[in-house]
């Protein structure tokens, strides 16, 4: 297969998926149950086109950067607007990604939304969103990824709010689209600054420009704030902080859509655009962008150690470790950062399908019980599910291993990758950067905790309600992709060295690229100038001596000056390969003592759940007060709607329930201030704007009095304040 | 005796080129003399209308090409007035379309003799005032269009809002024509002359005083603005939309701006001009004032306004009527940057204006007709109840928020580049923060219809099948050119350049 | 003073003191013929101005035409006999806001034409303007008269529309 | 003093301020049309005025019989409307015509 077949079989790959949309959109109804069938075949065929060109690209050309084209689209004024399509390394794996969990959700889907009234619309929108999604896989510019970018947000808005009957759901699909749309504006002005510097949307040509030393208004500060924006509409897809909000709510949508969006595609597509503009960030906005992601990473893994919903402690997780994956982009760990994406997205889809099943079978015991008031998502409800699950527990159990990162698991292998990237990275920089690896350590620990809270609060012991001993174990289409993709989250596939994948194929392919901003606006310990020459060399001849000088930047930056990096591309590597062992060993140890807490307090009940609340409390305010948190929250948030709601009270409905609210939340004790700042303040600061332009075109609607007369005064005194105004 | 040789010569050359307008002269007084003979035939004049705008637009074609200052310079005929002429041309050929269709207009009325008539006497009025080239020619013109549309908004008479609506607008109207020729009179007296071109001259020539021409300006300003409904000139816009019938409505919001922001942009750049320093790419504005600034500032105000207050409709026609002013707002935007870009994106926004909002309007005047509401609330379960009409409105709407891959957002994306372009960054991020509150109103209209008390509860709605083509005919194009527009864009940039003289 | 300066005076104080009583009184009759006398002082500006010819026609279309129109408008929508015919009050703050908003575009106006300057030429003594207006009309303005033309029949066209009971 | 162009531009300034306070102040239509009739013939003072101290410009005249054929174009239609809401309505206040707002 040459190279000129990609390209092509690379849009057919995009396209299927919307033929999937198209015939069950107009022949839906005809097809009936058959459109399932129908879809889940489609998007068989599209995951072996898509194993067939990953595997063209990684086998044949893995050491060509990337297979491309180049069109031109239109005129802007005088300039050349190019689009195009490409496929790099990290877009083939996307592509086997994006396409087998669409497939294996498709297939999961034919029982689990069977009988649902809508069951070919839900098709139809399943490929529309695969078809979004790869859209932005495979683009290789700005503009084109912003396209799919909306097309995204739209479909999974369809998909998120598909119970619309259901007034959350509804609610959710328009909070994930409104939210999302924050972060996209971001993006919009960062392509618009971008575009406007370097005359084109391609990624290549903006990278070109910045390496020459081209800055955005001439002020490489703009470049950073260039990069932040394009940034936030990361933040939007990928839910990080403060743009979170969105994910939690989306669980409204049916599970299997959870699976798909909230696991391994939408959210993912934020990390993925960071990757793939990697070149352009600036030092300042890869330090914003860690220190974003740890916050990410911190907060939800916090919360989630409260949550009962079933679904949600699993939105929790999403974003904590969607948290990990760009704290580790933001820090200069790209690879692992990416690899952490695609380890991510095979067993946290099997999390959310095992969910779903865990789901769909209480929904159908609690229905042959004709039982319609316990929640089947309340895993309080729920217990000794080891029984009378088998396949799932197994699977569930094996996956929940993987994201604790115990070794023999893919989990393992990248989030250990992750921390010794932090480690370096807090040596590399010192003073305040140590709080990025202790805070992402500390992540990872209520990770194993909270993971193993739900698995035993759920699957062991004895059944906590009737209808969780009713259950029973589902038919194999929603079994096949549980075992499927536990099997995936197995080391072997990454590295032969369960615990070390630096010298697994995934490494070898996946290179960071040499970054575009100037040296001096960039770290020095990332700068790997002969980047592509020696990924080559190590790809053609493995273990040959490649010695390249350290180069300087920021002086004080570079400890070592002087020092060969060995076969390493950068400094930063080669300090992540120091603190390896010492990472694993600290993380396995954080882990297993989560673990053990998880077991003692749940499974043998050695530590009583007060005592658990007490200890909370104390975790929760240490770390508050570390950031003060609690002062910013007090002195702007809560005084600042104070009295802007006191102002408004009179007249707005929306701040005095608020008021009422909140006052009742405070009420509720400390332990919740995390989750509290979350649900109220981000978003009462998002209902607050949405209230203030509510409330401003309200007013503005009363000038409108309907008295002809009235507006003749308007017209004239508009005449004449403008007049005064520009004197 | 006077020599008037030259004038002649002049003549002979302007009639040749007055082709287009005598046509619609021409219809006007047949479909009136036709409607009264034919007093069986209820659409008589209404295909006489369209027979006479074909004509028309052949003329108008062959005019491609022409650059000549027209009856002694009161007129101009360029490759902008054509472009501009042909978005009024098609708006009054589709609304006329829709008036075939409208319950409305033919519940009230056995026959619409006046009603065709007038929409003809109002397209000559606007033909008249995109090629404008003398304070006094603009003048008339407003007029001509101003009274034709008075009639127009309360042509239901009985109907207590549309007549409430009549009211107010010529009222509204007659107040801001008044200042306009205010305005004029004070430029007259500042430069001595009437006609775009002297004043430029002068002003090239001489220093003028700045605080009268710009109370000169302003009070101008609001007779163009009151006719693209610019805050703060809008205030009729709201009340007059909805008081009067849907295809008036429509037509208002399309045609009349476009004519609007014809002239507008014609006073700028022949009079305002500095034709020295290189006329094409910046333009170089005479005199002290920052003449951006202060377009950019009614911009701003303009679209903020117009999607604040549209979040609170419930009623579709008065809805679409902020979110008119909103998309005035956005073009005025571009009219800031006072350059060619700008001129060419407000051209080929306004193309894409036209599809999308006539095609709103059209499914808001069939929804009318069935369910004889024009409340958001009613179009609940629309998209189900209609599928091909949930449909298009959808495509309608998302294309009149401006997102991709409709032609709203390539419209909004040469509007956004322009300004961008120009270095005005603030400006386009309020546009774009606007935009985003827009999409609060655009998107409760979809939930409305697709997410809201649906299927079983409420019957099918079936329209004819020369209606549902004609949504389509619309709605096709307004997402076709969101994928490939290059010919609105070339035909955009062909048509950029206004006529200022030698 | 000499005798322009007085008619100039006398015609300013018409055109403004009747001006005033047309937007002051109470009795739209009264207001209708005080317009009269404001269009009438309006004209004797016009003759000192030596705009001969539009004396004429303030005279004849003003006073001629649009005031009788409006009193038939007055007539036919109030009953002259009853207290219909009385405009009726606007409140109180409304009125000093109209009457603040007033002086201020007075005060402005006045501010701008006192100290600008503007376009001047000297005079042409001419015996009369008819000769020069017809001219332009029928030169330079063809278009403008014939589109006025134009603009007339509409407005018969839609008067008649509007105005007339039943269709 | 001497009676020049100022003396009449200030005629013309108080005559269209007392215009406008007719329009904003005025309840029965027919008297916020005259009104409008005072703001146009305040217009025509400045055009006759400019055009007579620009050098006899003849364009200020011509322009002034523009606003005068216009204002009684416009009269006629305002006034067919104010008829049409005097049959709907049964008055002429326009502040009571006030159904349309928001």
């Amino acid at each position: 297969m040459t190279q000129d077949v990609v390209l092509p079989l690379s849009i057919l790959i995009l396209l299927i998926p919307l033929l999937s949309f198209l015939i069950n959109i107009f022949f839906g109804n005809k097809l009936g149950r058959l459109s399932g069938v129908v879809g889940t075949t489609i998007l068989g065929i599209d995951l072996g086109l898509a194993i067939v060109v990953a595997f063209t690209k990684l086998t044949s050309y893995g050491t060509l950067h990337i297979i491309q084209n180049r069109v031109e689209w239109f005129n802007l004024g005088s300039v050349k607007v190019l689009v195009g399509i490409g496929i790099d390394n990290i877009a083939a794996i996307m592509l086997i990604v994006v396409t087998l969990i669409s497939f294996l959700v498709h297939l999961f889907s034919t029982v689990y939304m069977e009988g649902d009234r809508r069951y070919p619309k839900f098709y139809a929108y399943l490929g529309l969103f695969t078809f979004s999604m790869l859209g932005i896989v495979i683009a290789n510019n700005f503009l084109l990824m912003y396209i799919f970018w909306e097309l995204v947000g739209i479909s999974s808005y369809l998909l998120i709010g598909f119970w619309y009957e259901k007034n959350s759901a509804s609610n959710a699909g328009k909070k994930a689209f409104i939210t999302n749309r924050i972060g996209d504006l971001g993006f919009f002005i960062g392509i618009m600054i971008l575009f406007f510097t370097y005359g084109s949307f391609m990624f290549e040509d903006v990278f070109a420009g910045i390496s020459s030393g081209v800055m955005p208004f001439n002020n490489p500060t703009m470049l950073t704030i260039a990069g932040i924006c394009i940034f936030m509409g990361a933040m939007g897809k990928s839910a990080q902080f403060p743009l979170h909000v969105w994910l939690p709510d989306a669980m409204e949508g049916p599970t299997p859509v959870s699976a798909l969006i909230h696991a391994a595609t939408m959210v993912a597509a934020g990390v993925y655009l960071v990757a793939k503009v990697f070149a352009m960030f600036t030092a300042d906005a890869l330090t914003f962008i860690a220190v974003i992601g740890t916050i990410t990473a911190f907060i939800s893994a916090t919360i989630a150690l409260t949550q009962v919903d079933f679904k949600k402690v699993l939105a929790y997780s999403t974003v904590s470790q969607l948290g990990f994956m760009v704290m580790s982009l933001g820090v200069g760990g790209y690879t692992n950062g990416f690899f952490h994406l695609v380890t991510h997205a095979w067993f946290k889809a099997a999390l959310f399908l095992a969910a779903g099943s865990v789901i769909h079978a209480m929904h159908h015991a609690a229905h042959h019980m004709h039982d319609h008031h316990t929640d089947a998502q309340d895993i309080n409800n729920m217990g000794g599910l080891k029984k009378t699950m088998p396949w799932t527990y197994r699977t569930f159990l094996f996956v929940t291993l993987a994201l604790s990162g115990i070794p023999l698991t893919s989990g393992f292998l990248s989030k250990d990758g992750i921390l010794a990237g932090t480690l370096a990275y807090a040596n590399l920089t010192g003073g305040w950067h140590w709080i990025i690896p202790v805070l992402a350590f500390t992540a990872a620990g209520m990770t194993a905790f909270y993971m193993f809270r739900l698995t035993i609060v759920a699957f062991h012991g004895e059944h906590k309600t009737e209808i969780a001993k009713h259950t029973k174990e589902n038919k194999l289409p929603i079994v096949l992709p549980l075992v499927v993709l536990a099997f995936m989250s197995l080391w072997i596939f990454y590295s032969p060295n369960p615990i070390d994948a630096s010298k697994g194929w995934f490494h070898k392919m996946i290179v960071q690229p040499k970054s575009a901003v100037p040296d001096a606006y960039q770290w020095s310990f990332l700068l790997n100038e002969h980047a592509e020459e020696d990924a080559t060399v190590a790809h053609q001849a493995e273990g040959s001596t490649t010695h390249l000088e350290a180069t300087t930047g920021k002086p004080d930056d570079v400890k070592a000056a002087g020092h060969t990096t060995g076969h390493y591309l950068n400094k930063f590597q080669e300090e992540s390969h120091h603190f390896h062992y010492i990472a694993m060993i600290l993380s396995l140890l954080i882990a297993g003592s989560g673990i053990a807490l998880a077991f003692m307090i749940y499974q043998y009940k050695l530590i009583s759940a007060d005592k658990l609340e007490a200890r909370f409390k104390f975790l929760h305010t240490f770390s508050l007060n570390k950031w003060y948190f609690d002062e910013l929250y007090q002195a702007t948030a809560i005084n600042g709607i104070l009295v802007v709601s006191k102002a408004l009270s009179w007249f707005d409905n929306y701040v005095v329930d608020g008021l009422v609210n909140l006052s009742s939340y405070v009420t509720r004790g400390f332990s919740y201030v995390v989750g509290l700042f979350d649900n109220y303040v981000i978003d009462g600061a998002v209902n607050l704007t949405a209230t203030f332009t509510g409330f401003l075109g309200a007013k503005l609607r009363k000038v409108q009095t309907g008295h002809i007369q009235s507006y003749v005064v308007f017209v004239l005194l508009g005449i004449l304040i403008l007049l005064y105004f520009f004197i | 005796m006077i020599d008037i040789s030259h004038i002649t010569v002049d003549l002979v050359k302007s009639i040749s080129l007055f082709k287009p307008e005598t046509t619609l002269i021409a219809t006007f007084l047949l479909a009136m003399i036709l409607d009264m003979a034919f007093k069986k035939s209820k659409n008589i004049a209404g295909y006489i209308a369209i027979a006479g705008l074909l004509i028309t637009a052949i003329f108008l074609f062959e005019q491609t090409g022409a650059n000549y200052k027209a009856f002694s310079s009161l007129l101009v005929v360029d490759s902008f007035g054509q472009f501009m002429k042909f978005i009024v041309l098609m708006s009054s050929l589709i609304i006329i379309v829709f008036s075939f269709f409208s319950d409305e207009l033919h519940n009230a009325h056995t026959k619409l003799g006046e009603y065709y008539t007038l929409i003809i006497g109002m397209t000559f009025g606007m033909f008249l005032l995109v090629g404008s080239s003398n304070l006094i020619m603009i003048y008339v013109a407003i007029e001509t269009m101003s009274i034709s549309s008075y009639v127009l908004a309360g042509y239901t008479k009985e109907v207590k809002r549309a007549s409430e609506a009549s009211l107010k607008y010529v009222i509204f109207g007659a107040v801001s024509s008044g200042i306009m020729i205010y305005g004029i009179s004070i430029l007259f007296g500042l430069t001595g002359s009437l006609n775009l071109f002297e004043i430029n001259q002068f002003l090239v020539a001489n220093k003028v005083a700045t605080i009268p021409l710009l109370l000169s300006g302003l009070m101008i300003l609001s007779g163009f603005g009151y006719k693209i409904s610019a805050v703060p000139f809008h205030f009729w816009t709201p009340d007059v939309y909805e008081g009067a019938p849907v295809t008036i409505t429509a037509y208002l919001s399309v045609a009349s701006k476009a004519a609007g922001f014809a002239v507008l942009l014609r006073f700028f750049k022949t009079g305002l001009l500095d034709s020295i320093p290189g006329t094409s790419e910046a333009w170089q504005l005479l005199g002290s004032i920052d003449w951006h600034y202060v377009i950019a500032v009614l911009a701003v105000l303009t679209m903020t306004l117009g999607n604040l207050v549209a979040v609170w409709q419930t009623n579709m026609k008065r809805l679409l009527a902020y979110s008119s002013i909103a998309h005035a707002g956005y073009l005025l935007m571009a009219v800031s940057v006072m350059n060619d870009n700008g001129v060419s994106a407000v051209l080929i926004y306004f193309f894409f204006y036209m599809l999308m909002n006539l095609g709103a309007f059209f499914v808001v005047q069939l929804v009318a007709n069935k369910l004889n509401s024009e409340e958001v609330e009613d179009y609940n379960g629309l998209g189900y109840r209609s599928p091909v009409l949930g449909v298009c409105m959808t495509v309608f709407l998302i294309s009149l928020t401006g997102l991709p891959p409709t032609s709203g957002f390539i419209g909004k994306l040469y509007v956004f580049s322009a300004v961008i372009n120009s270095g005005y960054l603030w400006l386009a991020v309020i546009g774009v923060l606007n935009s985003v509150v827009s999409l609060y109103y655009y998107v409760k209209i979809i939930r409305n219809m697709y997410l809201r008390d649906v299927e079983s509860t409420k019957s099918k709605l079936v329209f004819s099948p020369v209606t549902i083509a004609i949504v389509l005919l619309l709605a096709v194009p307004t997402l076709l050119f969101g994928v490939y527009f290059t010919p609105i864009i070339e035909w955009a940039n062909y048509s950029m350049n206004i006529f200022v003289g030698n | 003073m000499d005798l322009i300066t007085i008619a100039f005076y006398f015609f300013g104080a018409l055109t403004i003191v009747f001006g005033a009583v047309v937007v002051f009184t109470k009795n739209i009759m009264h207001a209708a013929f005080s317009l009269l006398f404001t269009f009438f002082g309006i004209a004797g500006l016009y003759v000192l101005l030596s705009a001969d010819f539009l004396a004429i026609t303030q005279i004849m279309i003003y006073i001629g035409g649009i005031l009788v129109l409006i009193i038939f408008g007055v007539m036919l929508t109030t009953r002259i006999t009853g207290v219909e015919v009385k405009s009726g009050k606007i409140g109180k703050v409304q009125l000093a806001v109209a009457g603040l908003l007033t002086v201020l575009i007075a005060a402005t106006l006045i501010m701008i034409f006192t100290t600008s300057n503007w376009y001047t030429a000297d005079s042409v003594p001419l015996n009369s303007t008819v000769n020069e207006i017809g001219t332009a009309l029928l030169t330079n303005y063809l278009l403008a008269f014939e589109a006025a033309s134009m603009l007339l029949l509409i407005a018969i066209v839609g008067a008649a529309f509007i105005a007339r009971k039943k269709h | 003093m001497e009676i020049g162009l100022t003396h009449y531009l200030i005629i013309s300034a108080i005559l269209f301020s007392l215009g406008l306070y007719g329009i904003i102040t005025r309840k029965h239509a027919i008297m916020v049309l005259m009104g409008l009739e005072l703001v146009l013939n305040a217009t025509n003072i400045n055009f006759i005025a400019f055009a007579r101290y620009g050098g006899m410009n003849i364009e200020g005249h011509i322009a002034a019989i523009f606003v005068i054929i216009l204002a009684a174009a416009e009269a006629a239609i305002a006034l067919a409307i104010v008829l049409n809401i005097y049959q709907n309505f049964r008055h002429v206040n326009v502040d009571e015509v006030d159904n349309l707002k928001g």
